[in-house]
């Protein structure tokens, strides 16, 4: 190569490079009326559910829906939930990142965001559904005067350390992989305010090369500590399940089967998040039709997962004998919750069939219809795991329905709310996409541009 | 270029990180030590540090102590407060080893996660109250510097005669 | 978020039972009973008063009867006992019972018992402190539940929680 | 209400001897009493001995006191009606007691508004009324006229002095008053009596509509004998009795039937005639064969004849009552079953007057009728009520209200404000019985003492004392006697007993004893076993018919029942219902929410219709139907139940208040209104059968306050059964028939030795049950048993259509089907199992539940934070959630037991085999000795020490000795949901089916009821 085609070269890559940051950095102008708009129905949807919480816990958790047996319910349904939406991200940003797979460039910041936001989001159902709240301490091993410690035989302190485990690390992960971001957004920062912001939270990076070394490195062990987090959380918490003894729990395969559900529901989210996102910050040359299909093509794969997993509980009912867990299935396709199971099977393994077309996987309107009927289905799983099990149980007296009340629907409504609300200020606040590795990795479209800018 | 950092050394940039690579390699041969250039980068540089002879990052060994004490946390923990108060539940032994597994492997996790935080702090002297010398804004946007410690005058003028027969560029404030 | 939570929750919901246990630890009494110098100068033992420490959960409050059992013939030997004294006597008078501030209490899902405890010779004093050097009773032990465990295990009492949890 | 609030008040409460102080003292304050009375020490319960009022049969109590407030009821185990047992009303009387809404003075009606007034001016009042009318109507009887439920004893004798004296009249209203029993006995004895019925010493019962184990008579002393004759736990080798029921629906007794006969309303007493026919009793029975009778009833003439046989070859009797001697045939209905029993060899043996029960009341309704009559006429001029709901009661087409209008003085006595006090003038509240002094007889030969517990709650006052007080104010009169010289009715009862108790030593005795009980041995010689009897059970000849019937022949038509007819028209069938009885115990929450035994439903009033018909009519549970006799309509959901029959719907009685307090207003409806105002023309009895009612659906919808998820137990191994010819065989030491389980591990099938294990080695105790579904009648006396001993909240009808009900024990109700039709009903009482692998205690991340070193499944309480997981991982599903801080009204507060922490919000709870009676049993007993243990039989759970049938068995499993061990290693044992090898602490005991006669296969014909 000459060195005046290297210099072209250069010259390309430096135009992409400063088109990247103008990019990215667009996102993180002053709000606009409509992210105000948004974030003024967010909060009110907030206080709603907030007020509601305040309910529950003044009048007792009675107020809620609950139905004995089934002792469990929405709120744990939205617990399960939100701790699978977290799965994708460290799976796109940990798993794909130790396997190299590039198309994780464009999207995993959204994904990691999503992440932290969904287990802050998950992290309240375990205080929100205790009968006493204030006493939520009892949980948590420390010496008191009481001489006494928690369980550790019980999924529920196993689930309190996982979780707080995972919010732990995702939460440094994302941090992590902010910091020369932030740093790039403090450089071109307009304001004093923002600045300051990013001045202290870019705690000084300037992007030499002994900080990237030991970056890179820590990167590394985080996304090879993260990855058997991710798969153990999603068990640890299919475990309060399938430690238990109810029949259409107590199963070996709840483990594998939460993971690929917690990740297919992720995906699922993802593409939620940033189908809109890419239109309305105009990133249309960093996301396209390429990651959309990567994209579906995972949510394809996982969905295969999690309809053989349902039709492997069928035939483990039917195989084991087991006249509980027989009644128990039989119930759940032909019972009173056949209607959220029928719900459940259809989102989660009819319609992703489609996914087997080119063209709806490259679409972007079909992607978004798609991504919203798995959330909704991968929402009904768990009511119908939880709700449906636990209406069924051995004892034919206690058989029951349970419907639930205003209360849980405003504070799951809330959860989306309070899921959002940090949302929304993520992406007004700090980088939504990963410049410098985009940077590093140029997506495809800028790929193309680069080469033109050489060509010209 | 401000008088006050042509006190502290010289500084080029270049347009690829390649270039700026090549520029350590000739500094080196140019008889300046490794220790005194420091490479600018908008983006990972993972091909510049084949370029240099440093030590191996030493993070992991702070992910494997943090690894180890996590676990070792968690097993105490666990084993602890199955003595301190035994209470039998579900007719189950006492002491129960695969309850101890989730909590050790979880605080391994943890604590792993929390110290190579803390290398990177401590390894790349963040957080940094004062800027290093020779960074410029454009360095976290489209341009890769070369900075070279030297506050001898010979030195300064040998780096710049190299960096200049490289091409590399002086750096201005371009609008974005 | 969780701080916030519980702060959410504590204000919401403070213990009811908090609110029953005596935060006072010297309450003021309606009249000055002065228990050194019935217990240390005239020697009386506390089961006199006390009656049904020996028998049942409770230790029994003694009734205005049995002050005066001994009052009716003890006016006093100092102006400030006389006092006193003539207070009790109002509420002989009056038919009415003494109105006494508790010093010692354990919340309502505490099933605590005295019976027990004396018959293993634990001496009033382990846990209502010396009682004989007390002018105004003050609470003298923390009445926590470790403070309670500490001791069953040290006499080998039992520490199975349905013990006082029930 | 926590224990030091207890104390607070011991000042006020301390049974006389202290004086009232400001009940407003704070919680941490320390009351002394000023004398402390002799039988009270703070802490330790004081128990006096009464008898039970909420039903006339007089079961003797022993009434728990602390700190002078009544806590709990037991029943007294010397009273030979009871045998130490009582039923779900009897456990909840003390919420009569602390009632919020009882009457809390005497009341006068001033500008349509009652004002407070004394007592001293209700009584001189009153007694210048009736002297003012006494003088007007010139001294003629009956103007003023004292209304009263049935009384006994000493009260009743009183009553008659104090009308007599005061030239009034004394009406005794009672609404279940046995008249058509009465009248038939009248006419087969000669003497209007209700015979003792030797449940327990008869092999063969066959029950004609009689709810002997609810309602009828006396249910508990019946179920206790029904149990001895019936109940089989495998721990002899004696065959046990046979029990066939004959009546249109299932009521709870039926369903403990071995056989349940559905027959058509109104004509129950044709199977007996049949009977009597097959068994050769001639006469008016001759025309009723098998064949025609069975055509009358839908019984298949073949088990006719087989039951005839049965009452033949048997040591047998049979039971009139309840439904089927309640109709327009009443009184027919009874003689037929006299028949049946003369020519079955009853008479004289299993079927005696030897000790007939309590105070004959013939004509209850007969006298109300009459008095109605008066009232419209004015000839009424004062009318004082007592005991007595009759507004409520009777049928509103028979006018008592708008008579009771035509009355110058009305005054009640009610201690709530009920549906009749609402239209006095004067309401001046009697005490509640275990505020009373009193005295009851509930057998010839039985005499029961009422013994006030503590301090009326309330500014009450007996009413025998105003009676009194008027009374003396009035003064004896011209032909009228002179007041009695007691000054109040203490000791007007006092002079009473001097005969029995002629000093003070012998009354301490009685009270002491609650009562006395001579086993008087009064046989009228007619009823001596006749030589028919003696001669072969079969034998009467035709003579005895006349005989029987005591000339007046008996009209054996079937009862016919009157209204719409045709399509969508079904006979009515209403019901004393177990909980609420005639109403009167409505506005106690407890039974309010105590579940029905049949159809398991609270705090409703429900329409019972068979499956199949509601399908038809498209009739799911909840939908409202109007129910419309042409007298008046009501609107009610329907229940669907197997027990209902295709041509019949069925109503419980007891509510429909409009009055009585918070918690019976304005809940469910009351099916009286159907009803019309028709007697039984031989004994005016009031015949709550004989109207037919068109359904209507309304179209709206109500959640059905069912407990039961399923019918059905689905084969799991729940509620177990054996043929009684296989239990016989084990029990007499026959090998086990190899059954192929799942066998999973070692420990199954679980033994008793292994259960016994799950403690502690050092422990001497692992406690444990042996609960036999074969005695389990359903009674729910447990629950309520439960409820007031570890305080259990009753929770409302809005947490009941949640599932939330609190109930630490329940009787589950299976049906299963039987192989030749019909259906097999178990009870099968459900309470926490205290597993040894209990899956509910590693679940919980805070060790709020963990298994004790006596083996108990302990819940902590205090530590609970409400993860709810243990419940959901509890197979038994008997852990129960506080999901709201349940109030206790106050003064029900009064009655929570100090012993057992009362549940905040937010905690789980459940049964705890009542741990305090464990410690306190503890603590007595280690008085002999560090190391001494508790002997079986020191104390009992609360649910074992008022099973009227000994159906539960408590006790520690580690003495090999002790019953519970016995039977739990007994043949009959099992654990329920035993393959998942949670190693239950409660065993229960099969359910013995088959008996003999019972034939395998039934025809379909009469199992109309089955499904």
């Amino acid at each position: 190569m000459s060195d005046r085609t290297m210099e072209k070269s250069g010259r390309a890559q430096a135009q992409i490079f400063r088109r990247v940051n103008r990019d990215i950095l667009a996102t993180l102008q002053r709000p606009g009326v409509g992210w105000a708009a948004m974030m003024a129905v967010v909060l009110t949807v907030l206080g709603i559910g907030v007020i509601a919480e305040v309910y529950q816990i003044k009048v007792g958790l009675g107020v809620a829906g609950y139905e004995p047996p089934v002792m469990w319910a929405v709120y744990i349904t939205d617990f399960v939930f939100w701790v699978g939406i977290a799965h994708s991200g460290t799976l796109i940003s940990a798993i794909l990142f130790l396997f190299r797979a590039q198309f994780r460039t464009a999207v995993y910041r959204i994904s990691e965001t999503m992440t932290v936001f969904a287990v802050m989001t998950a992290g309240l159902f375990p205080l929100i559904h205790l009968g006493r709240v204030w006493y939520f301490y009892y949980l948590v091993p420390y010496p008191n005067e009481r001489l006494l410690w928690p369980n550790f035989r019980s999924p529920l302190v196993w689930d309190f350390f996982a979780i707080s485990t995972y919010f732990t690390i995702s939460s440094v992960f994302l941090y992590v992989g902010l910091i020369p971001d932030i740093a790039v957004a403090r450089d071109r920062a307009r304001t004093r305010f923002r600045r300051r912001l990013y001045s202290v939270l870019s705690l000084g990076w300037q992007g030499t090369d002994t900080q990237w070394r030991h970056y890179n490195r820590a990167y590394l062990f985080l996304a090879g500590l993260a990855t058997p987090l991710v798969l153990s959380v999603h068990s640890v918490v299919s475990w309060d399940f399938a430690m238990a003894i109810v029949p259409g729990w107590h199963s070996t395969i709840f483990a594998p089967y939460f993971v690929a559900g917690a990740i297919f529901s992720g995906v699922a989210m993802v593409i939620t998040l940033v189908v809109p996102l890419r239109r309305a910050f105009g990133l249309q040359d960093y996301i396209d039709e390429y990651h959309l299909d990567r994209l579906a093509k995972l949510l394809l794969l996982t969905s295969s997962i999690v309809f053989y997993a349902y039709l492997v509980e069928f035939w483990t009912a039917w195989y084991s004998g087991s006249d509980y867990e027989r009644a128990v299935f039989w119930d759940r396709a032909f019972g009173q919750y056949a209607w959220a199971a029928w719900i459940m099977y259809s989102c989660n393994c009819i319609i992703p069939l489609a996914l087997w077309f080119r063209r709806v996987r490259t679409s972007w309107f079909w992607m978004f219809i798609i991504s919203i009927f798995v959330n909704l289905g991968m929402w009904f799983e768990r009511f119908v795991i939880i709700i449906q099990s636990l209406a069924h149980e051995f004892e034919p007296f206690q058989w029951d329905y349970y419907t639930p009340t205003w209360v849980e629907m405003a504070i799951t409504a809330g959860s989306f709310a309070w899921f959002l609300m940090w949302f929304l200020l993520f992406i007004k606040f700090l980088p939504s996409m990963a410049i410098a590795e985009l940077k590093e990795l140029l997506p495809p479209k800028l790929k193309r541009a680069k080469e033109e800018v050489e060509k010209a | 270029m401000s008088a006050e950092l042509l006190e502290r050394g010289v500084r080029g940039a270049f347009y690829t990180l390649e270039e700026a690579a090549h520029a350590v390699d000739v500094l080196e041969e140019n008889g300046f030590a490794q220790s005194d250039i420091t490479v600018f980068s908008p983006i990972p540089t993972a091909e510049v540090e084949e370029h240099f002879v440093r030590p191996r990052s030493p993070v992991r060994y702070m992910t494997l102590t943090g690894g180890i004490l996590g676990c070792i946390t968690g097993f105490a923990l666990t084993y602890w407060t199955f003595f301190a108060w035994p209470h039998h539940v579900g007719g189950k032994p006492v002491s129960s080893f695969p309850v101890a597994v989730v909590i050790m492997f979880e605080l391994t996790v943890l604590l792993g996660g929390l110290f190579s935080l803390a290398a990177v702090f401590i390894f790349s002297r963040i957080p940094a109250l004062t800027m290093k010398p020779g960074y410029h804004p454009r360095f976290s946007e489209d341009l890769f510097g070369v900075f070279v410690h030297t506050s001898e005058e010979e030195g300064k003028r040998s780096a710049s005669r190299v960096l200049d027969g490289l091409g590399a560029l002086e750096v201005r404030d371009e609008p974005a | 978020m969780t701080v916030a939570w519980a702060l959410l929750a504590a204000t919401a919901c403070e213990p009811t039972w908090k609110a029953e246990i005596v935060q006072d630890t010297t309450p003021v009494q309606p009249l000055q009973f002065m228990h050194d110098v019935h217990v240390s100068a005239e020697s009386i033992p506390c089961a006199y008063c006390h009656y049904s420490a020996n028998v049942s959960e409770e230790a029994g409050i003694p009734p205005v009867g049995t002050c005066m059992g001994c009052h009716r013939f003890v006016p006093g030997t100092s102006d400030a006992f006389r006092t006193e004294i003539q207070l009790l006597m109002g509420f002989a008078a009056d038919s009415q019972p003494i109105p006494w501030n508790r010093v010692y209490s354990v919340p309502a899902f505490v099933q605590f018992t005295h019976k027990p405890h004396i018959r293993a010779g634990v001496t009033c004093a382990q846990c209502h402190g010396d009682v004989a050097r007390m002018v105004q009773v003050s609470r003298a032990t923390p009445l926590s539940m470790g403070w309670c465990v500490d001791c069953h295990r040290t006499n080998g009492a039992p520490d199975d929680c349905a013990t006082c949890h029930y | 209400m926590e224990r030091r609030d207890f104390l607070k008040l011991i000042g006020i409460t301390g049974a006389g001897a202290a004086t009232a102080c400001d009940a407003k003292v704070g919680p941490q304050s320390l009351i002394p009493y000023m004398v402390p009375p002799e039988d009270i020490t703070p802490g330790i319960p004081t128990w006096y001995a009464s008898t039970c009022r909420e039903c006339p049969a007089g079961c003797g109590t022993h009434v728990k006191t602390r700190e002078g407030r009544v806590i709990k009821l037991e029943g007294n185990p010397d009273s030979p009606v009871n045998r130490g047992k009582l039923c779900a009303r009897g456990q909840a009387a003390h919420q009569n007691l602390y009632d919020p809404d009882r009457l809390k003075g005497p009341k006068r009606l001033q500008d349509g508004d009652y004002v407070d007034a004394p007592w001293e001016e209700a009584a001189a009042a009153i007694a210048a009324e009736i002297g003012r009318l006494r003088t007007q109507s010139g001294g003629e009887p009956g103007a003023v006229v004292l209304l009263t439920g049935l009384q006994t004893g000493t009260r009743e004798r009183l009553y008659d002095e104090w009308a007599q004296a005061l030239g009034a009249r004394r009406v005794v209203y009672e609404p279940f008053a046995y008249e058509a029993l009465l009248e038939a006995n009248r006419r087969v004895f000669g003497e209007a009596a209700l015979p003792a019925y030797d449940i327990e010493g008869a092999e063969f019962v066959i029950s004609f509509g009689a709810e002997f184990l609810e309602t009828w008579i006396s249910p508990v002393r019946y179920a206790g004998q029904w149990a001895r004759m019936h109940a089989f736990r495998g721990d002899e080798a004696v065959e046990k009795g046979i029990f066939v029921a004959v009546e249109p629906r299932l009521s709870m007794t039926a369903s403990n039937a071995d056989e349940w006969v559905s027959v058509k309303p109104g004509t129950e007493y044709l199977v007996a005639l049949a009977m009597a026919n097959v068994l050769g009793a001639g006469g008016e029975a001759s025309e009723w064969t098998p064949q025609r009778a069975g055509e009358a009833t839908g019984v298949d003439p073949a088990t006719i004849e087989r039951l005839a046989r049965l009452f033949a070859d048997k040591r047998s009797v049979a039971l009139p009552g309840g439904i089927s001697t309640s109709h327009p045939k009443a009184t027919a209905a009874a003689v037929a079953v006299n028949l049946l029993n003369r020519a079955g060899g009853a008479f004289g043996d299993t079927v005696t007057l030897s000790a007939p029960v309590t105070g004959p009341v013939a004509g209850s309704y007969r006298a109300i009728v009459d008095l109605v009559s008066e009232m419209q006429t004015g000839t009424i001029q004062a009318l004082l009520i007592a005991d007595a709901n009759p507004v409520y009661s009777l049928p509103p087409a028979l006018g008592f209200a708008e008579a009771l209008r035509q009355v110058r003085l009305r005054v009640s006595f009610s201690s709530v404000f009920d549906e009749t006090s609402a239209w006095c003038h004067w309401l001046l509240p009697d005490h509640t019985p275990l505020e009373s002094w009193g005295d009851w007889v509930p057998q010839q030969d039985v005499i029961g003492i009422q013994q006030p517990a503590m301090r009326p709650v309330f500014n009450t006052r007996a009413t025998p004392d105003v009676l009194l007080d008027v009374w003396r104010a009035i003064g004896g009169g011209e032909e009228g006697a002179a007041a009695p010289e007691e000054a109040t009715w203490y000791d007007y009862l006092r002079a009473a007993w001097s005969d029995r108790a002629p000093d003070e030593r012998a009354w301490a005795a009685v009270l002491k004893a609650g009562g006395i009980w001579e086993a008087a041995a009064v046989t009228p010689s007619y009823l001596q076993p006749t030589d028919a009897a003696t001669a072969g059970r079969a034998g009467a000849g035709a003579a005895a018919t006349a005989e029987a019937g005591g000339g007046e022949a008996a009209d054996f038509s079937p009862a016919e029942f009157e209204g719409p007819s045709g399509e969508g028209t079904f006979a009515l069938v209403v019901y004393p219902q177990l909980a609420l009885y005639d109403g009167r115990t409505a506005n106690r929450p407890w039974l309010q929410e105590l579940p029905d035994p049949a159809t398991t439903v609270a705090w409703q009033t429900w329409v019972e219709l068979h499956p199949e018909t509601a399908d038809e009519l498209g009739l799911v549970n909840g939908d409202v139907v109007s129910v419309d006799s042409g007298h008046g309509s009501v609107e009610a959901p329907v229940i669907r139940y197997y027990g209902a029959r295709r041509d019949t719907v069925a109503m419980p009685l007891g509510r429909g208040h409009d009055r009585m307090g918070r918690f019976a207003a304005g809940r469910g409806v009351n099916p009286i209104a159907l009803l019309p105002p028709t007697a039984d023309a031989d004994s005016g009895g009031f015949a709550w059968q004989g109207v037919r009612v068109q359904l209507t659906k309304t179209g709206a919808k109500v959640e059905p306050l069912t407990f039961q998820g399923s019918d059905s137990d689905h084969g799991r191994d729940l509620a177990e059964a054996i043929p009684m010819a296989e239990a016989l065989r084990l029990a007499s030491g026959g090998a086990e028939e190899h059954v192929e389980e799942h066998v999973v591990g070692e420990d199954i099938p679980l033994t008793v030795e292994r259960v016994a294990r799950d403690s502690d080695s050092e422990s001497p105790y692992r406690w444990g049950m042996a609960i036999s579904v074969d005695a389990c009648i359903g009674c729910n006396a447990c629950v309520a048993a439960c409820s007031a001993e570890n305080n259990l909240p009753f929770v409302g009808p809005e947490r009941v259509a949640r599932s939330r009900f609190m109930n630490w024990i329940r009787i589950e109700r299976y049906f299963e089907e039987k192989p030749g039709g019909g259906v097999e009903t178990h009870h099968l009482p459900m309470l926490c199992q205290h597993c040894g692998a209990a899956p509910c205690e590693p679940v919980c991340p805070v060790y709020a539940t963990y298994h004790n070193p006596d083996g108990l499944n302990v819940q902590v309480y205090n530590r609970c934070v409400g993860t709810r997981y243990c419940s959901n991982n509890c197979p038994y599903k008997v852990r129960y959630f506080n999901w709201f801080q349940y109030e206790w009204p106050e003064p029900l507060n009064w009655g929570l037991n100090p012993d057992v922490t009362a549940r905040e919000k937010g905690v789980m709870e459940k049964c705890t085999y009542c741990v305090q009676r464990i410690n306190a049993a503890k603590i007595v007993v280690k008085d002999q000795g560090p190391d001494a243990v508790i002997p079986e039989g020191m104390f009992q759970t609360a649910c074992q020490q008022t099973c009227p049938t000994d159906a539960i068995v408590f006790g520690n499993l580690k003495d090999p000795a002790s019953r519970v061990a016995r039977l739990a290693g007994g043949p009959l044992a099992y654990s329920a949901l035993e393959h998942l090898n949670t190693r239950p602490a409660n065993f229960y005991l099969k359910h013995v089916t088959d008996r003999g006669g019972a034939p395998t296969a039934e025809p379909a014909a009469q199992t109309t009821g089955a499904h």
